[in-house]
């Protein structure tokens, strides 16, 4: 398969499709994925190919689908569950919590849990309440989890097969409102390891970190301060748990000020791990405190007040302005 | 009339009896158990209810055409099933309804125009639910039949069942679809109402489908047979029939009123739209099975045997078009005219009580907000102008 | 023999029919559906595996209250529940059991030693359950069974069942209690089994308790009844009939094998003692309820009909009695010989593959246990110091 | 009623019937509260006192005690959920997290959620798995809840009632191995509100914030700590969502030095927040970075491994030494 442009939808139907043409054992599974090919279409085709026993249409229950996906996994299988949306994954809470990210520690490593549940997650697509929410660092807080994010059609392409490969249980998030961006996608590529994080624009004044559909938000905030003259480097973190410290503090290193962006809440999200840890290994060389610009401490609004609650690109300049006068 | 129906095509199994008192040819048939006598005012004014809240819906969702809404869900074909049922609540009874409730909402003076607010993006859900005793549309699916269930609980506390007063007793009746019947919220509301006798109502509209997935992948046998292996009853009912949903309905309503606990009323329609405006059903069923249903029309059996037995005519159907012409208006114009929320609103209503990180983020983003104002800059501009570039 | 059996005191309804094949009086009587021919050998077989694991049980409970456990929940009075349908399993097929299946485990060759881990603290859980296709105790109520009817989808893919061949066609049981029936994750099992006609028998041991809450407080009709709204049959069984427990497991199983789908079996047993050993049922509970359930004991009706038709005789209840003392002795000595874990041990199996966060916690871990291990100070020696000072 | 000594465990349960009795719309409502008076026997007496319809037995099934005591709350009840132990929180965790803490919101303030959830929590009991846990984080990142955690007799039992009053949904975290730990308790005193933090100990060289559970142990860890001539102010957060972060504040500013203690996992416990906090308002204070000494990123292990697992005073005292080095 040659080098082509694509979209992050399209790049993990295409990642989820060679899983189970190399895999017998993988199956995919959700609401609606079978038939629809998922409310998102991100499963679109996979049933008509791979049938019915492998790519099914679940009964409408998510805590009954993580948990038939970990009696699957224990017989061989690896299942790739799909929860429709963000705010739809609380019911399997318990399974992902207690059964899926504990079982292999209980067994003392006699079992493995390869499951994947792929989350599209996040706001900006003008939808109705809980179909923009940014859960994620209710499963990095999760030990025994795994948890990756994608933020263009190559790492999403990549990432659907590492996840799937792994023996352990990974969460995918999958940036919803970046499913039709496009990118280049080379599958003959070699891919990133699926936990390291990636410098997706070089500079020198400011490390802004961020993961999935911010991340296209921070280039952007890139490009517009450059134009002012400043030199913004932008850290993809791809992977919330674990977190890829080091290429992160040899950035802060060299910018000596960081800001991480995400939509979630900023009270306990990922930045608040990120500055604590991040200031811990970098005390001498940070000239600023680590800034983060989140969503509120508030439920997700209503749509119209969407771009006002989301981190955008005048937030990031804003922070960064406020690092850079430190 | 006791009725075997027969399933849409797709090789479903036969179905087994509901209760049916008018046919989809518009002939009242009589129900041993549910025998009801319609005055012709009331009849006239269940056709009223259903052509009202069909052209409500139909307005709805053109308006979602034209980019005013962001999302409607239309409830297309499951008019009866909603105006027969809430139509046999009291003042003081409680509904929790799913996001499809329009009809249920309007037999509770709920004016239409408020529900598209949650659609349309200004609010989350924007009437008063005390006002009305319908509470807000719950779109997690099935996690409403418990608070149906605890405030049910709630009504016990109070004394209000079983009094035989028919201004206090109270029932509550919690809506929900087939595809919820799979949530291990709903089966828990279940027994939490089985073990407490609560006067709930749990009113299923087995609409055949649940997004994309038809009754096949909820269950292998007849929804209003779960109720039993509860504990109470359950039994279908002819969901496109207003007649034999609003009988049976306020049977299971009396029931609860009385003290008598719980019932499962399975309404047996059809969805005869999209799931949503986003959805595109040619992906997942077939024309045949909309088609059959079509036949099955809950607005064109009561016209009919209002037509039929003259208990109205042409003046009468025309008047009931034009106010539905008048309504439609009203809902278009008022939702063309609905503002959109001030931006620092959104830190309204977080808590009740105060709250220093929620007041910090507001005064952070007020004065952030004024900077913009300011100076002259939509808020917007820098990300235009970057993307400009690109 | 259907019989028709009444609950504990304490103002219960009657209770519906049960299978039974053996009263309380060690009679056989028949039943028309689940009739069963049992061996001289294979009674006697059951019987020893009641006794033995009693014994362990009783010794498990010595232990704790000795201080050697620090918890232990016994299966006192359940041991034909457990012992009748664990000996109906086939070697492929696959067990999903809760805390307390201390006797199905003996039948799976699970040394009981392995299962004092856990309850001493030294592990989560220590077999391996692929060794005896046993799975780990699982604690969270009810979620177990969804594991069970994952399992069984699985099987179904592999082409496991409806093969005839009785080494190939595997079948899933799926253990849980009477209070587990109220968990959502329970009932979309159900849903699960059902719509895929999975091959998974739900075991419900109902012991008339959940801790505190009798049977009232999960359900106001009997457990087994259940099945039916989900389109699965289910029964109730005599829980302390080993025969009866025994046969109708079968039957479950070999259905679930030959494709037919999920089974719900009702075993209607008795706690005898506390929930766990940190219980205290006098709180909650009359000793007449005890008393009554004493005369329906599952070892005693199985020994009188070994003496009474002559199958055995004192000489095998004494060699019986005699390996349950050896059993026990093992079972203590191995326990105490139990070693704990080393405390870099923790950091292992968290994770699969490599994890930078745990091996950094554990690297600092190491230094610094190393430390205190050089300073010669017992790590919680500060922490002593720190207290006398108070 | 004058000045006493009692238990954590008794104070609640005093907290609990003196709010009964005050209030006729509180109920208690959980697994085993009724007859047993719960399995730590916080609820005793209760359901013999104000009867089954107050004090409810539920069926086993956390997801419903929460959904209907919402259900009970829109009907102008204040119930009082027991969630029997940390680990069994999750079953519960869509009604808590879609539904209690964002109806509030979601009704433009029209409707109130007064919901308390009562959770025993923490590890140190030797218990088996699932009984051990610190899920805090879990909830504090969830906008339109209040979490609060006491340390102390006197605390829990003001607090109980206090959350009780709330108008908000609270969430009270009691330290479950410390139920019989004893103090002083004044019914008749005024109680800090709510939301506030203590300084349970004055010091000056390095600030250590603790609650629940930990609270005792930071306490010993400054006795220690005196004995070598170093003085630790100990901060009892008290609660965690909002935290009470100008006292915190106000301590660090004059010992420049913060460490944060909880049992939960580090990796996006609460002490994440705190330090990014701290940091952004102490930049120019802090002598070292805001060290943290909390759980590893591990399921909770086997209870003979708790004690090595728990921070205790000796990884308090280590992290201070590193505190005190930078
Ligand atoms: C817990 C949860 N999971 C998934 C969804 C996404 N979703 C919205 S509606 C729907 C189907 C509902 O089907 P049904 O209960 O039959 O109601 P209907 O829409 O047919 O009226 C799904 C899966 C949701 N809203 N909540
Ligand atoms: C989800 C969950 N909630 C609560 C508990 C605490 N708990 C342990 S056993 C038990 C009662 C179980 O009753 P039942 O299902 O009848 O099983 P039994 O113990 O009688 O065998 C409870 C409430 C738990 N383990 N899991
Ligand atoms: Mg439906
Ligand atoms: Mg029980």
């Amino acid at each position: 398969m040659s080098p082509r442009t694509t979209t992050i939808a399209k790049a993990v139907n295409e990642g989820l499709r060679r899983a189970m043409e190399d895999d017998p054992k993988v199956l995919v599974m959700g609401e609606d994925v079978g038939r629809l090919g998922g409310v998102f279409r991100v499963t679109d085709g996979l049933q008509k190919d791979f049938g019915e026993d492998r790519v099914i249409d679940t009964p409408l229950a998510e805590s009954g689908i993580i948990g038939t996906a970990i009696g699957l996994a224990l017989r061989g299988y690896r299942p790739v569950c799909e929860i429709q949306f963000d705010g739809f994954i609380y019911p399997a809470y318990d399974q992902i919590v207690s059964q899926l990210a504990k079982m292999g520690y209980r067994s003392g490593g006699k079992l493995s849990l390869p499951v994947v549940v792929r989350v599209p997650y996040g706001g900006g697509i003008g939808a109705v309440e809980h179909h923009s929410e940014s859960p994620e660092a209710y499963f990095a807080h999760t030990a025994g989890l795994r948890v990756v994010t994608c933020s263009n059609p190559a790492d999403a392409y990549f990432m659907t097969q590492q996840a799937i490969r792994s023996d352990d249980p990974v969460m995918v998030f999958e940036p919803k409102r970046r499913y039709w961006d496009k990118g280049e996608l080379d599958p003959a590529a070699e891919p990133l390891p699926l936990h390291a994080a990636r410098v997706a624009r070089a500079g020198t004044d400011v490390t802004v970190a961020a993961y999935g559909p911010m991340v296209r938000t921070v280039l952007e905030a890139a490009t517009a301060a450059e134009a002012e003259g400043r030199s913004l480097e932008v850290v993809d973190l791809r992977s919330l748990s674990p977190l890829d410290l080091d290429t992160l503090v040899a950035s802060v290193e060299r910018t000596r000020r960081l800001v991480v962006v995400h939509e979630a809440p900023t009270f306990l999200g990922l930045g608040a791990e990120i500055a604590a840890r991040v200031t811990e290994r970098c005390f001498y060389h940070l000239e600023a405190p680590v800034l983060r610009v989140g969503g509120f401490h508030l439920p997700y609004p209503a749509s119209r007040l969407e771009e006002e609650y989301l981190p955008d690109l005048d937030r990031v300049l804003d922070a960064v302005d406020r690092a850079l006068a430190f | 009339m006791t009725v075997p129906v027969v399933g849409g095509p797709g090789g479903r199994p036969p179905q087994p009896p509901l209760v049916q008192l008018l046919t989809p040819e518009g002939e009242r048939v009589e129900h041993p158990d549910y025998s009801i006598d319609v005055t012709p005012d009331e009849l006239r004014a269940f056709y009223r209810d259903l052509v009202l809240v069909r052209r409500v819906d139909a307005e709805a969702t053109a308006l979602q055409r034209q980019g005013e809404l962001g999302l409607w869900a239309s409830l297309l074909g499951q008019e009866a099933a909603q105006v027969g049922s809430a139509r046999a609540l009291a003042p003081q009874d409680y509904v929790f309804p799913t996001y499809r409730e329009h009809g249920v909402a309007w037999c509770r003076d709920v004016d239409p125009v408020t529900l598209l607010g949650l659609y349309r993006g200004v609010n989350l859900g924007g009437w008063d639910p005390a006002e009305h005793n319908f509470h807000l549309y719950t779109i997690v699916i099935g996690s409403q039949t418990l608070h149906a269930t605890g405030y049910a609980m709630g009504v016990q506390r109070d004394g209000a069942v079983g009094t035989g007063d028919p201004a206090r007793d109270t029932a509550v009746i919690a809506y929900f679809g087939d595809g919820a019947t799979s949530q291990g919220d709903v089966n828990e509301a279940f027994v939490f109402a089985s073990v407490n006798n609560a006067p709930v109502v749990f009113f299923c509209q087995n609409n055949q489908w649940a997004i994309s997935e038809p009754n096949e992948r909820q269950t292998r046998v007849p929804l209003y047979q779960r109720a039993a292996g509860f504990g109470f009853p359950g039994l279908r009912v002819d969901g496109n029939d207003v007649l034999a949903v609003h009988a049976v309905t306020r049977a299971a309503l009396d029931r609860a009123r009385r003290g008598e606990g719980p019932t499962f009323v399975e309404a047996f329609t059809y969805r005869m739209g999209a799931h949503t405006t986003s959805d595109d059903p040619t992906r997942y069923r077939i024309e045949a099975e909309v088609e059959e249903w079509k036949l099955k029309d809950p607005i064109a059996r009561v016209k009919a045997l209002l037509a039929r037995t003259g208990q109205a005519g042409e003046e009468f159907f025309a008047a009931v078009e034009a106010e539905a012409d008048r309504l439609a208006e009203h809902v278009r114009s008022e939702c063309l005219a609905m503002p959109d929320p001030e931006p620092v609103s959104m830190f309204d209503h977080a808590y009740r009580d105060p709250h220093p990180l929620v007041a910090e983020e507001r005064a952070w983003f007020a004065e952030y907000h004024a900077g913009f104002e300011q100076s002259g800059v939509d808020e917007s501009g820098l990300a235009a102008a970057a993307q400009a570039q690109r």
